[in-house]
């Protein structure tokens, strides 16, 4: 059994989803239910496989079919993708938890089948990180897309022009990415990545107009997925106008996944040498990097809406991991890949804790976070912590990504993106300050009369404990103390699973 | 004896046939028009497919295809009917889709007209 | 510098040339309805390029797909919108030039890189030379399946057609969270849907003698997928569209009780439940994951034998997976969710 | 002359798709109804799948199935039959393709519903408000 856990990993959801479209008879708990055992099962499998990993210091290959790669589709689950699926399933499980409440919220109707596009989500989510076949990729990447468009049209009345155009933006990023392949493989015959690294390893192939055409059009593509600076126009509307389960659920994981996928491309299919000798973009990527980072942390700052300001938030990060990952040395990719954990788990808990004070206040303006302290101590503890993660105060992680960033920066003498890590996070700081500012010490009674006239003519409320609901807070702890732990063990992270992802030649 | 060159000539001459054919879809004027126009480029295109079988020498590969279009060209030239029969007063402002010459369309009664006027009744509360 | 007569460059100009006339005038045209009508041209003549290209399954799959449900779906959309494009207003978003300049200079950019490209229908290119030949010469000792497709994508890369079906299938769910609604105080308002007067004789009668036909044949192509172009996706497929045509002859309340929701739904996830169960099966036999080898023990043949037996039935589970979609994308699109009167 | 045939003959597939791919591509950012993005969206999805399947094409090849002698033998030749696997992916993206044009028309009814138009322009100016 051991042997077939990168299999079960995936099919796990899958089978959930097939289970949850049919058992709508049964009622939502039953369905609650199933969503995390099956997304525990998922875990399970790819703790399993991550140590598995990690022991023997060697890939995991996985055969679908029994048939032996370039013929047929392979999983391959290295240090890397190890790391990346079990933040996947770890973060879906919690939102899964988080679910009970905020998914009935948001769905009246029909909470089986949306519980069974969250698996599907999954499912495809994990299938991309897991595979090492570029056209497998492709199919699950339009499955996680189809299956997210579901869950961002059940948000508010004007989420659905927000997908559509999400929709419009996500298509033509999938179809740059299938051309992309269509070009490599005009000229390897190949699909399987392995296979493709070695043929396009020959000289000839190194100055292929049509091989560098390939390259473009699928970091084009990915990068429209990810939402980098210039081409993110679509992320805020569509993730600030979702349901709080799916904002919880598509923002940390979607973007990461595709940082994913851009890293994978780049140091598996193609080669470190290729990138940064041959195609040397890396001066201009970096400057898009920088101006991601701040220039999405300024628009962060301009934002009164909560959620709005979070999805500014992970347009920055984008900026972070995309000029991480192009610095060309060991400092930058260390950076950029402990920065994909770091900021899946910080997103989480922002979506999260900012998901709780929505469900609690009704709203979601900066406003609902006036006294917060006094009402939702632990959720504003929380929100603390993540605060300072973005920021970057030590003990927690964000810290050490940022830290790995800039040395990576440094090294490589990119004194833009330094200033721009240095600039954004100052701007984070202010940002949470005076976010935090409100929440500890702003009283309610001004929040009261701020809201509105009828409710400024109440009697003030007492003062009380509205904490959330228990199956909201633990994730949410849980998630605030992952923060603490993978900064704490940052070291063993990086030397047992980072270290042994570096590509050859930088 | 090598019938070969006489498919190809006739393949290339159903193809010029099916350009004049797409003249009128482009052209239009009416829905109609391209209503037939598509319909006789379907069926332009079944007799191609089993002519490109032909040239090919393996004829009983394409027949399934020809005879599914024949099959499902009829579904879409039904669903195009049917549209038609919904909507088949023509909206005042634009004449260019109707069914027949514009002037001699009966009153308009309660199909496109309140289009602009229902706006509100279409929306859904958010 | 030979041409084999068995590709004529004449045809394909003239073929491609059409289908830029046609991509033009569908994106021109001011109604929806001539829009999407082009669209259905502008496929009939892409199955065309397919079938030439002798990519059957293909001009196969277009053909089910293209000429008949997408311009459905279409057209059942169209119902609901406002069917004219307005004209003349400023335009002001600049982003949009910026863009458009873009994309120019890419395209020239990667017209000009065509001269790099293996010439085309070289058989000495890469692509034709790496992979392909093993496929087309193991396929049949190792899957005893001639149509080299179909043991292509339902034993090599059969985990990427699990994944199609649940394509499908999650498509189906998409459309019925985004669009159906289970309470009654929303229902479309019905002076916007004229109801169809008359009875139609001659359509029903048409329909009585076409459907048994369709479907015989939409099962006939499912199972003779190892032999000839076809299989679970174009079977599922017609198989969906003799609904479809139940619906447009009669009415959609008549095809719902022949192929009810529920059993809509059923099909929906059985068909990847049939799929992905076959894989797991195997997987818990000790072989991997669709591994239809694992088979030839229940079955008592060979492992060829067992792997073409696996091909077909993963194929049934396509078959019945995009049978149903098809069904249910048209019940709810063309109804506009509340699946009272279609098309 | 010959030359120039010569090349225009060994290339027009591609271009003829990625003009296409264009002529998409551009329907889907110019377009202000939402219906033409959509349809622009099919056609840049379409030619997409052409250029793809033009990849599996070769002179004097026949449909990849398989072709057997009078005594039950199958003729291999790998130069005989098209390339299956290009027409194997085209498949699957044909059907993601349809999945994905059904879910843009779903969105597509609701935005009717909840904004009164599908009109680009129109829909910004009535979620400003």
């Amino acid at each position: 059994m051991m042997d077939q856990t990168p299999a079960i990993m995936i099919l796990v959801p899958v089978f959930a989803s097939l289970a949850l479209t049919l058992i709508g008879p049964l009622g939502h708990r039953a369905a609650y239910g199933l969503l995390i055992i099956s997304i525990a099962g998922s875990l399970a499998a790819a703790l399993a496989t991550m140590v598995q990993v990690v022991q023997t210091g060697q890939a995991v290959h996985y055969r679908m079919g029994d048939w032996i790669p370039p013929m047929g589709i392979e999983l391959v689950i290295d240090h890397l993708s190890a790391g990346v699926l079990v933040l996947i399933s770890a973060c879906a499980l919690l939102t899964a938890i988080y679910s009970m409440h905020t998914a009935r919220q948001d769905n009246p109707d029909r909470l089986n089948h949306y519980y069974a596009l969250f698996a599907l989500l999954v499912a495809g989510l994990l299938g991309m990180t897991a595979t090492g076949d570029v056209f497998n990729l492709y199919v699950l990447l339009e499955i996680s897309a189809l299956s997210s468009y579901g869950l961002l049209a059940r948000g508010k009345g004007k989420a659905y022009y927000a997908t559509f155009r999400y929709l419009m933006m996500g298509t033509i990023g999938a179809s740059f990415y299938l051309l992309g392949v269509g070009y490599i493989y005009i000229m390897t015959g190949s699909l399987n990545m392995a296979d493709l690294a070695e043929i396009l390893s020959r000289p000839e192939l190194e100055a292929s107009v049509s091989v560098r055409i390939g390259f473009s059009l699928i970091i084009l593509g990915v990068w429209i997925k990810m939402a980098l600076f210039p081409l993110h126009a679509w992320l805020p509307n569509a993730y600030s106008r979702a349901g709080t389960t799916t904002a919880c659920l598509i923002a940390p994981l979607m973007t990461k996944v595709s940082v994913y996928v851009m890293l994978r491309i780049m140091f598996t299919v193609f080669s470190a040498d290729y990138i940064f000798q041959q195609i040397a973009w890396s001066r201009l990527v970096i400057y898009l990097a920088s101006a991601a980072a701040v220039l999405g942390m300024i628009t962060a700052l301009s934002q009164r809406d909560l959620r709005k300001m979070l999805t500014y938030i992970i347009v920055a990060e984008i900026g972070y991991l995309t000029g991480g990952a192009w610095l060309a040395n060991t400092a930058g990719y260390t950076g950029a890949v402990y920065h994909i954990l770091a900021d899946g788990l910080m997103t989480l808990c922002l979506f999260m804790a900012v998901g709780a004070i929505i469900y609690r206040t009704g709203e979601s303006t900066a406003a609902a976070m006036q006294g917060l302290f006094q009402r939702m101590p632990v959720t504003a503890g929380v929100l603390l912590v993540a605060a300072a993660s973005v920021v970057g105060v030590p003990p927690t992680c964000g810290f050490f990504s940022k830290w790995y960033l800039l040395q990576g920066a440094v090294k490589a003498g990119e004194w833009v993106f330094v200033a721009a890590l240095i600039i954004a996070g100052l701007l984070a700081a202010i940002l949470f300050f005076r976010l935090l500012e409100r929440a500890f010490f702003g009283r309610l009674e001004d929040a009261v009369t701020e809201n509105g006239s009828e409710k400024s003519q109440e009697v003030p409320r007492k003062i009380r404990l509205e904490e959330a609901p228990l199956t909201m807070l633990l994730p949410l702890v849980i998630t605030g103390a992952a923060l603490f732990g993978l900064g704490i063990y940052t070291n063993e992270v990086v030397q047992y699973l980072i270290r042994w992802s570096m590509p050859a030649g930088i | 004896m090598n019938l070969e060159p006489f498919f190809i000539v006739m393949v290339v001459a159903i193809l010029f046939l099916m350009l004049c054919n797409l003249y009128r879809v482009v052209a239009g004027p009416t829905v109609i028009d391209r209503m037939l126009g598509v319909n006789v480029i379907g069926i332009k295109t079944t007799v191609l497919i089993v002519l490109i079988g032909i040239i090919d020498g393996r004829v009983e590969m394409f027949i399934d295809i020809t005879l599914a279009y024949a099959l499902l060209n009829f579904i879409t030239t039904l669903a195009a009917a049917r549209f038609y029969q919904r909507i088949s007063h023509p909206a005042p402002s634009e004449p260019e889709e109707s069914l027949v010459a514009p002037s001699a369309g009966p009153e308009v009664e309660e199909v496109d007209a309140p289009a602009k006027a229902s706006d509100s009744s279409r929306k859904e509360t958010p | 510098m030979t041409w084999d007569t068995s590709l004529l460059w004449q045809f394909d100009i003239l073929i491609l040339l059409m289908m830029v006339i046609c991509a033009v005038t569908a994106l021109a045209l001011e109604g929806l309805l001539s829009s999407a009508i082009v669209t259905g041209a502008y496929s009939f003549l892409i199955c065309l390029m397919w079938t030439h290209m002798r990519a059957v399954d293909v001009a196969f799959t277009e053909a089910a797909v293209g000429a008949a449900i997408s311009t459905v779906l279409f057209l059942g959309t169209a119902q609901y919108v406002n069917r004219w494009i307005k004209k003349d207003r400023p335009r002001e978003q600049g982003i949009k030039q910026i863009t458009l300049v873009i994309a120019v200079i890419c395209a020239v950019m990667m017209l000009n890189a065509t001269r790099d490209l293996p010439e085309w229908a070289d058989p000495a290119s890469p692509a034709s030379t790496h992979l392909s030949p093993r496929y087309i010469e193991q396929a049949y000792f190792e899957t005893a399946t001639p149509n080299v497709v179909t043991a292509v994508l339902a034993d090599y890369r059969s985990y990427d057609t699990m994944f199609e079906a649940v394509v499908v299938f999650a498509a189906a769910l998409v459309v019925m969270v985004v669009l159906r609604r289970t309470s009654h105080k929303h229902r479309m308002a019905l002076h916007l849907r004229p109801k169809r007067a008359g009875r139609d004789t001659v359509l029903r009668g048409a329909a009585q003698s076409i459907i048994p036909v369709m479907q015989i044949f939409a099962l006939y192509v499912l199972f003779h997928g190892h032999y000839s172009p076809g299989g679970g996706f174009q079977g599922g497929v017609i198989f969906g569209a003799s609904f479809i045509l139940l619906a447009l002859c009669y009415n959609l309340k008549f095809s719902m009780n022949r192929f009810r929701e529920h059993a809509v739904l059923w099909c929906c996830a059985g068909g990847v439940l049939l799929y992905a169960g076959i894989g797991a099966a195997c997987l818990a036999m000790g072989w991997n994951f669709l591994g239809y080898g694992a088979l030839a023990g229940v079955l008592g043949v060979s492992d060829v034998m067992a792997r073409s037996h696996g091909i077909l039935a993963v194929e049934i589970g396509v078959g019945i997976t995009v049978m149903a979609v098809m069904v249910s994308l048209y019940n709810d699109l063309a109804s506009g969710g509340d699946l009272e009167e279609g098309l | 002359m010959d030359e120039l045939f010569y090349f225009i003959i060994a290339k027009y597939n591609y271009w003829a798709a990625l003009v296409l791919l264009f002529i998409g591509l551009f329907g889907m950012i110019v377009k202000n109804n939402l219906m033409k993005k959509i349809i622009g969206m099919v056609i840049f999805q379409t030619a997409i799948l052409l250029f793809i399947v033009s990849i599996g094409v070769k002179r004097g090849a026949t449909v990849p199935i398989l072709q057997f002698s009078p005594d039950k033998q199958p003729l291999l030749d790998a130069t005989a039959y098209a390339n299956p696997l290009p027409h194997v992916l085209i498949l699957t993206a044909i059907v993601v393709g349809v999945a994905v044009l059904g879910v843009a028309l779903a969105l597509l009814q609701k935005i009717q519903r909840v904004h009164g138009t599908i009109e680009e322009d129109e829909i910004l100016e009535d979620m400003r408000k």
